[in-house]
């Protein structure tokens, strides 16, 4: 039987790192992965990944799939793809249905890198056509260039329904609310600000109580929800949507895991079913790790960093390098790992309420129940300054793990520190240069260079823009607020495209002063 | 809650389920161990569904006989549950003149017990099953014959054995049977003591390590047996299949999906303790069916599972009163086709169980009937 | 660990949410799962077995998260409590046909 | 209902057109793209109609797992077309249950 040193199965951002890290060091790899394209999610993950350079921060997750792809290929990895793995067997043998054949292999060491799916939330009517997972609207958009629909409801008001329904405004959809059940928006705030701002209203502690059609979604009824999280009669609300995304979720999906008899736990903070492993990856039964999603449900960064980890080990393992070899590569990736584990949204605060950031401000109470910062909230962050001429405005007020704006300063105006969780302080001592690196470097897009003192009675605010039709300059149109709603009419006077902003664009639109610190997106007129 | 019961049964699997329905009616007090976490988790829930009477060993045959005669057919009513039973006769295939010699060997031997079963040439089994394949030769068919479904009988029989005042404890694994004063009374687990004035052990393979603690013996081996379940279909045909070769037995079901038993022939070998499936039993198993169906070459297998049977040295099983251990009963060693005879067998030992007249002899199924060469 | 199935959960009472589809390729509903329970179907395994709940096309990938919180809800335990049904193989539905002609670990055609 | 121009991906990238039956109706869409995708393009929501309770159903995972949109696709039921590439002349219909038996009080 033909035999590989490594075999990994799920070509995703785990899978793919772990086979990279494992082949340089000499490995055989094999990787299988049972879609047409590999880099499991992240060619679906079209925005700026968070963290620091070592977690590929300020990348879009599309091109570390790309990039990914490039060093398998380079490092002779094996990709197979269209490889439904079906079962993992004693003796770390895989049976692989590959067209219309099933084939046997084995490997002295296996990684299992299979990712998540979706959890989904029952409701009346949620079988109907029209109701689907965010996930599923996330392929068909960005993989297949199909829109889910016109008008959508998301349900969910994680990091992934927030980051979906952003896609979802970005690919000309309709996003008519985000609905919770939950009483403060669970994802990170700056993606809340980004849709809000777009005009999207939140609607915390609300549920869907039907959708609406007989043959697919005509509508949705949302409703209030009480103490007892049953709906509060006389608050039902109704939204003309032709699309439901639910994005209540993910869990691991570890049925492989379970099935190769490695010991398995329920685990909340892991979100799941997940194999019990080591610091490396490795299950109970030697040989096997698991790496990514399907051990604990977490971003991509830390499934790359993971995968990476396990695919070392599993060199440890079979000889190709020494335990010296060994502690310095994994002491060498653990702190990052580590790093994006801190924060008010790491898996030890799952479930807990955060009033403070570490540096003591308190939490915008707003942002939480509605989406935006309330302006008599926002000069309490350190980002938030008032300086003469143009400056950068950092509205990110959570302990996030992200730090590119420091890095994307060339005049150091911007300061994180070596906690990269810390909210970004500006330097009111360096000056800034407008050249927008920082605007287009955040992945929250809640960097704003504002200048007060543009013209007489005017100001500029410049924002990040990632819409199409790009408004020209000249274009006149509204300025709208946090809240998205209009604030006044606005010019664009500037618009700036780079390759370094990579497809962030830059507008820079003059505001009457008085709204240098209200406008945040722009709106043509129609 | 009281460790006493009148009987105490060890193994809910459908005989353990079965006596404890049938004790229970009679208003006899059982108390029934199981090892494992789900009730009817071994050969139980791990078998092809087959209620038939061609082909078994005239021992058992007059068993089966009854069972098909008078429990399986009211056995949803009186259960409550649909068990899924259908009476639309055995195919039992051949495809080669050595297994046709099979088939008429094992066809005499139920005809001379008065079974209604006869050898059918491939046109007529053809007539009977049209989905068949032209390279069938012949085979032995028995329109008395038929399937259930294994999972829903087996949990119908707790169901209403527990409704029924039956006390079921899962998840608690038996260590030892204790004589007190020269009689079987007492069951140790990990946990507790149980007593009753009888203890029935049908623990399928489980059953020998037990016995051994009062120092009783059934030869018996665990072997694999596999199940397959495909996607659900329109209704095809109700026959339950088998053939001479023994490489898959299975049938429709109510669902619309088939669910076929098979072995790859390596299972003797298999490795013993946790009911791995084979990496290379399930495609065996297709190879072997669509050699017979064709026609089913589409059909979607949407899960697998194995469990081991509790393989009898004579493959028949032990179905006694033990004398020198007074108050012990046997039920072990069904080999693969208990399920279709636990109804009668249920019956069979809570008569057992209460001193009452056995409603058919059971002598062939002594456990002491093992002799060395 | 040891589970005595006459366990006191009460009778069955009818909710309004009980038509609620809940195993979407068996549709199996809420009332169907929360009724299984009382007839003592306590392990998930049981409940599958019982009323094919997660054993349709896709093999509970949608339905198993949801049919542990129904069950314990019933049973008046925490979810983490309840043991998953055993996940097998195949992990996607596969045609006979390609079963069949399982190539082994021989790499020559 | 396609993406024609998207600010972060461009054009997306598309087989041939094709031209394939849907319900023996001529329907286009693009070589290689799933047989879901270019339903939903052409505005079809409805796959299947379920077995016990004869109630429509789409697309809801869109990657192979749930296995709500599968439809009859050359005459073989139960082909989950959100991964299943589209094909020239490939023949699609609505699964009604377990077959293509269109039940009473179907839409």
């Amino acid at each position: 039987m033909k035999r590989y040193d490594l075999i990994v199965i799920g070509a995703g951002p785990a899978g793919l790192s772990a086979s990279i890290e494992a082949a340089k060091r000499g490995l055989a790899v094999a990787v299988f992965d049972e879609n047409a394209k590999p880099g499991g999610q992240l060619f679906k993950q079209i925005h700026k990944f968070f963290g620091a350079k070592e977690h590929k921060a300020k990348i879009r997750g599309f091109r570390i799939g790309e990039d990914l792809l490039a060093q398998a290929a380079e490092t002779g990895v094996e990709v197979v793809l269209n490889a439904v793995v079906i079962g993992l067997f004693p003796e770390k043998e895989i049976t692989v249905k590959i067209g219309s054949d099933v084939r046997h292999f084995k490997a002295d060491t296996i990684i299992i890198a299979t990712g998540a799916s979706e959890n989904m939330v029952p409701f009346e009517g949620w079988t109907l056509p029209g109701v689907i997972g965010a996930g599923a609207a996330q392929t068909m958009m960005n993989l297949h260039g199909v829109l889910p629909g016109k008008r959508v409801l998301m349900l969910g008001s994680g990091n992934v329904g927030l980051v979906v329904s952003y896609q979802l405004l970005q690919a000309g959809c309709e996003v008519v609310a985000v609905c919770d059940m939950a009483p403060r928006v669970g994802g990170y705030g700056v993606h809340a600000a980004k849709i809000a701002r777009c005009g999207v209203p939140f609607y915390m502690e609300h549920t869907i109580v039907k959708a609406e059609g007989s043959v697919q979604v005509t509508g949705v009824t949302i409703g209030r929800v009480g103490a007892d999280r049953q709906v509060i009669p006389g608050t039902e609300k109704h939204l003309a949507v032709d699309t439901i995304c639910l994005a209540v979720g993910l869990s691991p999906m570890s049925q492989l895991a379970d099935m190769a008899y490695c010991a398995m736990e329920d685990n909340p903070r892991k979100a799941g079913y997940v194999p019990v492993v080591d610091e490396f990856g490795e299950t109970s039964v030697p040989g096997i790790f698991a790496a990514g999603d399907v051990s604990g449900i977490e971003e991509a960064s830390s499934a790359m960093i993971e995968g990476r980890i396990a695919g070392v080990a599993a060199a440890y393992r079979l000889g190709f390098i020494d335990k010296t070899a060994l502690n310095a590569q994994v002491q060498e990736l653990k702190p990052a790992l580590s790093s994006l584990r801190q924060g008010m949204f790491a898996p030890e605060s799952r479930g807990k309420t955060i009033t403070k950031t570490e540096e003591g401000c308190a939490i915008s109470e707003n942002l939480l129940r509605v989406g935006f910062i309330a302006e008599d909230e926002i000069s309490r962050y350190p980002g938030v300054t008032k300086q003469k001429g143009v400056h950068p405005v950092i509205e990110c007020t959570q302990n996030i793990p992200c730090n590119p704006c420091q890095d994307a300063c060339p005049k150091k105006c911007i300061r994180i520190g070596s906690q990269i969780t810390a909210l970004p302080v500006v330097d009111e001592s360096e000056t800034c240069i407008d050249c927008g690196m920082c605007v287009a470097s955040c992945s929250g897009q809640a960097i704003f260079l504002v200048n007060e003192d543009f013209a007489e009675d005017y100001a500029t605010v410049t924002l990040p823009y990632e819409f199409l039709p790009l408004p020209p300059e000249g274009d006149k149109g509204f300025a709208l607020g946090r809240d998205g709603q209009k604030v006044c009419t606005a010019e664009v006077v500037q618009v700036r495209s780079a390759p370094a902003f990579d497809k962030t664009h830059l507008l820079t639109i003059k505001v009457p002063r008085d709204m240098a610190m209200k406008a945040r997106f722009y709106k043509a007129e129609v | 809650m009281s460790n006493h019961a009148e009987v105490l049964i060890i193994g809910a699997g459908i005989i353990g389920c079965a006596t404890a329905y049938y004790l229970a009616k009679k208003g006899i007090s059982v108390l029934v161990l199981e090892g494992s976490d789900s009730i009817g988790d071994g050969g139980s829930s791990r078998n092809g569904g087959g209620v038939r009477q061609s082909g078994r060993d005239p021992r058992e045959l007059p068993i089966v006989m009854y069972g098909i005669r008078h429990i399986w057919p009211n056995l949803k009513d009186e259960l409550g549950v649909d068990v899924e039973y259908y009476q639309e006769g055995n195919l039992r295939l051949g495809k080669t003149e050595a297994h046709l010699k099979i088939l008429e060997v094992l066809t005499q031997r139920s005809v001379q017990c008065g079974l209604d079963v006869k050898m059918i040439s491939g046109v007529e089994a053809r007539e009977i099953c049209p989905y068949l394949s032209d390279s069938v030769l012949g085979a032995s068919w028995c329109p008395t014959d038929g399937h259930a479904n294994p999972l829903l009988a087996t949990l119908a029989f707790y169901r209403r054995a527990r409704q029924l005042g039956a006390r079921f404890i899962t998840g608690e694994k038996v260590a030892e049977i204790r004589k007190l004063q020269g009689a079987a009374r007492q069951v140790v687990t990990q946990n507790n003591v149980f007593e009753g004035d009888r203890i029935i052990v049908a623990a399928g393979m489980e059953s020998r390590p037990i016995l051994n603690t009062v120092g009783i013996d059934v030869p018996m081996t665990p072997l694999l047996l596999e199940t397959l379940v495909t996607e659900a279909v329109e209704p095809m045909f109700y026959q339950m299949l088998g053939t001479a070769a023994a490489d898959f037995y299975g049938h429709q079901s109510t669902h619309g999906s088939f669910v076929f038993g098979t072995n790859s022939g390596l299972e003797p070998y298999a490795k013993p303790g946790k009911t791995v499936s084979s990496s290379v039993s399930a495609s065996a198993a297709c190879r072997g069916i669509l050699s017979y169906f064709p026609v089913l070459a589409d059909l979607k297998i949407i899960r697998t599972w194995a469990g081991w049977i509790d393989s009898c040295a004579d493959h028949v099983p032990v179905i006694s009163p033990v004398e020198e251990v007074p108050g012990l009963i046997v039920a072990c060693g069904f080999t693969g086709h208990g399920f279709g005879i636990a109804p009668p067998v249920g019956m069979l030992l809570s008569e057992l169980a209460t001193g009452s007249e056995l409603t058919l002899d059971l002598s062939d199924l002594r456990y002491d009937r093992f002799k060395a060469r | 660990m040891a589970k005595d199935r006459t366990k006191e959960i009460g009778a069955f009472a009818a909710a309004p949410d009980d038509n609620l589809i809940i195993c979407r390729c068996e549709e199996i509903t809420k009332g169907e799962i929360r009724s299984a329970v009382h007839d003592g179907m306590f392990t998930l395994t049981e409940i599958r077995r019982y009323l094919r709940t997660g054993m349709g096309l896709c093999q509970g990938q949608t339905c198993s998260r949801l049919v542990k919180a129904i069950v314990a809800s019933e049973l008046g335990v925490t979810p983490s409590e309840l043991e998953p049904a055993a996940s097998r193989a195949p992990m996607r539905p596969i045609e006979m046909r390609i079963l069949a002609r399982d190539l082994g670990g021989d790499q020559h055609e | 209902m396609r993406i024609e121009e998207h600010p972060i991906l461009g054009a997306p990238q598309r087989g041939r057109l094709i031209t394939f039956t849907y319900n023996g109706k001529p329907m286009e869409g693009y070589e290689g793209e799933p047989i879901a995708s270019a339903l939903r393009a052409a505005g079809v929501m409805v796959h299947r109609y379920s077995k016990k309770e004869n109630k429509p159903r789409g697309i809801f995972c869109a990657i192979g797992r749930c296995t709500d949109c599968v439809m009859i696709v050359d005459g073989k039921p139960n082909i989950r077309t959100c991964v299943t590439p589209l094909t020239e002349g490939m023949n699609v219909e609505t699964q009604y249950g377990i077959s293509g038996k269109r039940k009473e009080g179907s839409a």
